[in-house]
């Protein structure tokens, strides 16, 4: 039976991961606006604060006193669950990550994870499977042309691009023979497996920016075309959840992407979290940045790719890794 | 490491069978040909390293064994692709391979028009893949195998232009005869499964004199089983009647299959199942007799066929003949010796004769030939060594072999035998120089369209022709002297010592009947010279004195005619009658009957079918809830 | 850690969520809910087979279950392909507008 | 203490269940049957399949149901449906008979009888030092291995019959 100490470490750990990436999302927008600007050669943000530093604060107590619109036509009750459906498995499926070695804290030993089940990938591909609800149903709700194929694209893009990011970590699992993330990332203490999967972190990675919504794989939410994708009615702090599911989403693959195949928290010298924390902002960066350099797929370039270069890529690798692992 | 290789001997060709075929159309023609000459050749490379390795051992160890794979495992029975190389294969593989690569290469000239160029060379190395096998196999099951795939070879290389009705219908009749034999091997195989608990060539001739005594019933029955297989494989009395009509396939095919390979799996079985004829003198008589009369049966017919071919196939079931004689008079060796020379020179002559063929534009028809020696020299040279081989003339191969049988036969006591033996041998002089004499000299009688075209071979035909006629004049002198040349030391291991043979050359003086046979060849050709080229209007005279024999050999005797009424005919009629009241009345009438029944039922169900889904459900669940109910009720 | 919540506690609920699916299979006229009702047999029949794998000490009944959802990812992708080509000629998902069958 | 978990689970699943029957509009039937395989999902959590559970939320309410909102939305099936013509009603009673009949023999069916049935080598030791997933996965490419492949087929079928039926037939 778990004591009481178990809870409160617990709920420690929840609050502090959760707070942690509360913050890191309001500051990821003005990392983003200031990365962009300084590709394009102009600053960002630069008025609220020393370099804009206030500015999400700003832009959070702007956005919960703007007015909060339904649309006369929506459907009142999905309308309102949409947004919380979309930011609650963004922000779920953090628990299972494994962000730092073992610590001892007063006279405990602490593993730096929420929690560590067996199934932690299974876990974290079902909750993230999860979200495309939030944006499917986001859409149909508006009861608006743009939003309703704004949430139709999300929902075949992602179901399209989720069997490839699924089938490009299976030879992760061959190799650490485990679905435990911590176990993964143990298995990685000798060699890193971007170095043994180099196919499977590519379509890995390609397929991460495609289920986050991200550029170029972003047309849920083409400006050009559906004026904002699904979330053309919302306004306020439901468009501002919205936001935030985006920000988590981007941070949690980024997470999984580290844990992977980049080692997790090892590293020499420094504290294992820092590391973490550095791999993390690696691929942030890395998002950041091919949002500022690509242009927007076309749909059907975007399905064409899915399905008949990176499904066959995945399971070619899903091959080749099978014939090492048996030879081996 | 050379024993686990036996089994590519049969693999390359069957290789070249595979790739010719299924590619055939795609390539280029120069790469079929590459391909299916090529397979021999190194089949034919193998099997000599195979026979010179032989050769370095003590002649009581020349076998060279290897299983490949399992084929049957039933029971107590098991058989495995399994290879066996001793001086009896070591022989017969030369053979094959050897005159096979040679008739390869000649039909390069040969086929060289032919549409279905790489059909043919496909089915011509399958033929040879098939062939190795019954020559390779190490026990029955296999050599069966290899055996039907010969027959099925066979009926397609017959039947190749099959547009042609007269090819296809002999392709089919080879076929059938065949059945008749092959029916009574499959018995023995299955009676020697019942016996031996073995198909293994070494389990059951071992056990063969353990279990079964001396001459008792099962031995002879068995061993008939076999023979009957072995005539009609090798065309004797009384299922020789495919022979002659396999003549309709093209002539290399006739030379391989029909004269020197497959036409002797026969023989080979027969002497591959010695131990068990020996315990058998009752079948060991038959096998004599048959061969006997076989031989001079053939050798009558073809003193008056005109067609060059057919001339050449009855000279082969006289021939083969020959060989059974031999075989029943336990000569085992000399039957083998024989079998060799024959190869050579029986290949030769159709060789030799498909070029005249080909000279001439198809033309087969004795009686428009003659004078063919000037404008074709080798054919014309080869083919007067291969005529003397045949008809027995020292030195040439067939003297040799021939006389050695027919000492044989006189030394173990069969005189009457031996006077059909050497009768044999005056009509075989006397039909090989018609034939010659006919074709090559004498004034010419071509059609004006066949002098039009006559031209020598191409080197491709010309070389086989001349090679083979070196193994004709001299294949002869391995068995130099005779009873104890190379040939018979080196197979002698494989037989049984007979009593008869060990006994029999003693006293019993060879040059005398040597000289008694060639003799009677020499009177034959003599003879021949005398009709054909001096006074080639005495035969016609002789057919009109006696019209009702001329008419009977040039008729073969009718015994086609009389299958038909015995066999054909009412097989014919049985079936018509069963299918005409049996088959439509009866069953067709159930068979109608219940589907008419069907339909009615049908058409009054239907009704039940509303195409509305929800009622379905309803159905369904209700009959759910009875099984369910049915269930809990009273099984529980 | 034992078990005290019963076998026969997750078979009665099997069994309810069972009637309910042939409930809506029986009176919904909607072919896409009728397709619901269905997967919500085959799940009411999963639970009692997972339940009798943890009870029976056995995994075969969590290996069937793995084929029966893979069967019904199955079915679904063609049931669903039916519908959408049914609407297509007949605008409606209705099932008693639709007798084509009938014999 | 299971029974914590359980009763809220299984009335969560009962419940959804229920709404997926009587709701009118598709859209909530379709998220109420989400919410009952979410119940399940915990359900077999409770029971140690955390890979079944799983792959319950990856395959059911990651996939399938996805594919329902959107065939619902994409052939605009949210209007309300006509009521029962008086017609069927007769049809709807036995409906109702029969199901009660069947409820009440499934019940009937349930008896304690599961001690006298053999039991498997799985205990609840084995499974949590060998890992529930790793079982699963060692049976279904050993003792199960020709379903598997025959499964595998089974989807590929499926795949390629679903794009032929769903294909607009151009001209």
């Amino acid at each position: 039976m778990p004591d009481l100490a178990f809870f409160v470490i617990m709920a420690a750990k929840i609050i502090v991961v959760f707070g942690l990436m509360l913050l890191s999302v309001t500051y990821l927008t003005w990392l983003e606006r200031k990365l962009i600007g300084h590709m394009q050669v102009r600053y960002g943000p630069m008025r609220v604060g020393p370099h804009g530093l206030l500015q999400p604060i700003a832009d959070g107590l702007k956005l919960m006193f703007k007015e909060d619109i339904i649309p006369e036509a929506a459907d009142r009750k999905l309308y309102l669950m949409a947004p919380a459906l979309a930011l609650v498995p963004a922000f779920i499926s953090f628990a299972v990550i494994p962000f730092g070695n073992q610590v001892r804290l007063f006279g405990r030993t602490i593993d730096l994870v929420i929690t560590d089940i067996n199934v932690g990938l299974l876990y974290l591909f079902g909750v993230t499977s999860l979200g495309v609800y939030g944006i499917v149903l986001g859409g149909w709700a508006s009861n608006n042309k743009y939003a309703l194929l704004g949430g139709l694209r999300s929902a075949a893009q992602m179901i399209s691009y989720e069997l490839s990011l699924g089938l490009s970590v299976v030879g992760v699992v061959m190799l650490s023979g485990s679905l435990s993330l911590v176990e993964i990332v143990n298995a990685q203490s000798t060699v890193w497996f971007v170095v043994l999967q180099p196919i499977g972190f590519l379509i890995f990675l390609i397929c991460a920016t495609a289920e986050t919504n991200r550029a170029p794989f972003d047309l849920p939410e083409a400006e050009t075309e559906l004026v904002a994708g699904f979330h053309v009615e919302y306004s306020s702090m439901k468009f501002a959840m919205y936001f935030i599911a985006e920000y988590a989403n981007m941070i949690t693959v980024a997470a999984l992407a580290t844990t992977l195949f980049l080692g997790g928290w090892r590293g020499p010298v420094l504290p294992s979290v820092v590391w973490f924390l550095i791999k993390l902002f690696l691929f942030i960066f890395l998002f950041i940045w091919l949002r500022a350099t690509l242009p927007r797929f076309r749909y059907d370039q975007l399905m064409r790719f899915g399905w008949k270069v990176l499904l066959p890529a995945a399971l070619a690798n899903i091959v080749i890794t099978a014939g090492f692992v048996a030879l081996r | 490491m050379l024993p686990e290789m036996i089994w590519l001997i049969p693999f390359f060709p069957l290789l070249g069978s595979v790739l010719v075929g299924l590619l055939g159309r795609r390539i280029l023609r120069n790469w079929v040909t590459l391909i299916a000459c090529l397979a021999p050749s190194l089949s034919l490379l193998l099997s000599l390293t195979c026979s010179w390795r032989l050769l370095s051992l003590p002649p009581e160890a020349r076998r060279l064994r290897h299983s490949l794979i399992s084929w049957v495992a039933s029971g107590d029975l098991s058989v495995a692709f399994g290879f066996l190389f001793d001086p009896l294969s070591a022989v017969m593989t030369l053979v094959v391979s050897g005159v096979g690569l040679l008739i390869h290469v000649y039909s390069i000239g040969y086929m060289a028009d032919e549409r279905d160029y790489h059909r043919f060379f496909s089915l011509l190395n399958l033929f040879l893949a098939e062939m190795l096998v019954l020559v390779l196999a190490d026990n029955y099951l296999l050599l069966f195998l290899g055996w039907e795939g010969v027959g099925l070879c066979s009926y397609l290389l017959i039947a190749f232009w099959f547009e042609r009705p007269a090819a296809a219908s002999a392709g089919t009749k080879a076929f059938l005869v065949n059945r008749i034999g092959d029916a009574a091997v499959v018995v023995a195989l299955i009676w020697m499964i019942l016996l031996f608990g073995s198909l293994d060539f070494q389990i059951v001739l071992r056990e063969a004199p353990r279990t079964l005594s001396h001459g008792s019933f099962v031995a002879t029955l068995l061993s008939l089983l076999l023979f009957a297989g072995a005539a009609g494989k090798s065309a004797q009395l009384p299922l020789y009647v495919w022979l002659p009509d396999a003549m309709e396939g093209p002539t290399p095919v006739s030379a391989l299959i029909h004269a020197a390979t497959m036409v002797t799996a026969g023989v080979y079985l027969v002497a591959r199942s010695a131990p068990l004829f020996e315990l058998a003198p009752v079948s060991l008589e038959v096998v004599a007799w048959v061969g006997g009369l076989t031989a001079l049966y053939a050798a009558s017919i073809a003193l008056v066929q005109t067609d060059i071919k057919r001339v050449i196939a009855y000279s082969t079931i006289s021939q083969l003949g020959y060989m059974f004689l031999g075989l029943g008079v336990g000569a085992y060796a000399a039957g083998i010796f024989h079998l060799m020379t024959h190869a050579f020179f029986k290949a030769l002559l159709f060789l030799a004769a498909g070029s005249v063929i080909h000279a001439l534009a198809g033309e087969q028809d004795l009686r428009r030939m003659g004078g063919l020696r000037g404008p074709l020299k080798i054919t014309a040279g080869s083919f007067l060594v291969g005529a003397l081989a045949n008809s027995g003339i020292a030195p040439f191969a067939g003297f040799w072999s021939k006389d050695e049988i027919l000492h044989a036969v006189y030394a173990s006591g069969h005189h009457l035998l031996w006077v059909l033996g050497a009768l044999t041998a005056a009509g075989t002089g006397f039909y090989m120089f018609r034939l010659y004499f006919l074709a090559f000299e004498g004034t010419s009688r071509l059609s004006p369209q066949a002098r039009d075209h006559i031209h020598e071979a191409p080197w491709s035909m010309r070389w086989p022709l001349v090679l083979l006629a070196l193994g004709s004049a001299a294949a002869g002198f391995f068995g130099v002297p005779p009873g104890s040349g190379l040939f018979q030391r080196f197979l002698g291991p494989v037989f049984p010592m007979t009593a008869r043979e060990t006994g029999s050359a003693v006293h019993v003086s060879g040059t005398g009947l040597a000289m008694a046979s060639l003799v009677l060849s020499l009177a034959g050709i003599a003879l021949a010279f005398r009709y054909y080229l001096r006074h080639p209007e005495r035969p016609e005279a002789l057919a009109a004195r006696f019209p009702a024999l001329y008419g009977l050999l040039l008729r073969k005797y009718r015994v086609d005619e009389l299958y038909d009424q015995l066999v054909v005919r009412p097989t014919i009629l049985g079936a018509r009658a069963l299918s005409g009241l049996f088959d439509s009345r009866l069953i067709d009438g159930t068979v109608d009957g219940i589907a008419s029944l069907l339909v009615e039922a049908g058409a009054r169900l239907r009704r039940i079918q509303t195409g509305h889904v929800p009622a379905y459900v309803l159905s369904i669940l209700a009959g759910v809830v009875v099984l369910l109910g049915y269930v809990l009720a009273f099984r529980l | 850690m034992t078990a005290t919540v019963p076998l026969q506690a997750y078979l009665i609920l099997s069994a309810a969520l069972f009637t309910i699916g042939v409930i809506g299979v029986l009176i919904r006229r909607n072919a896409l809910i009728i397709f619901m009702a269905i997967e919500l047999m085959l799940n009411a029949v999963n639970l009692s087979f997972v339940a009798f794998s943890r009870f029976l000490d056995s995994m075969d009944g969590q290996v069937i279950v793995f084929f029966v959802m893979a069967v019904a990812a199955a079915e679904v992708a063609l049931g669903l392909a039916i519908i959408i080509a049914l609407y297509r000629n007949k605008e409606s998902v209705n099932v008693d507008e639709i007798n084509l069958l009938r014999g | 203490m299971e029974w914590v978990v359980f009763i809220p689970l299984a009335a969560m699943a009962l419940a959804t269940a229920v709404s997926v029957v009587l709701l009118r509009n598709p859209i909530y039937c379709a998220l109420s049957l989400i919410g009952t395989f979410f119940a399940l999902s915990g359900l077999y959590l409770l029971l140690q399949a955390q890979f079944i559970a799983m792959v319950q939320v990856i395959i059911y309410a990651g996939a399938i149901m996805v594919l329902f909102l959107f065939v619902i939305m994409l052939l605009d099936l949210g209007h309300e449906p006509s009521p029962w013509p008086r017609r069927d009603r007769p049809r709807l009673l036995l409906s109702v008979v029969l199901v009660l009949l069947l409820l009440l023999e499934l019940t009937v069916a349930i008896r304690p009888g599961i001690s006298k049935a053999i039991r498997g080598p799985y205990t609840s030791a084995v499974v949590d030092a060998v890992g529930n997933t790793q079982l699963v996965g060692r049976l279904l490419f050993t003792d199960f291995l020709i379903p598997f492949e025959i499964t595998s087929i089974i989807l590929l079928i499926a795949i390629i019959g679903a794009m032929v039926l769903a294909r607009r037939h151009l001209g």
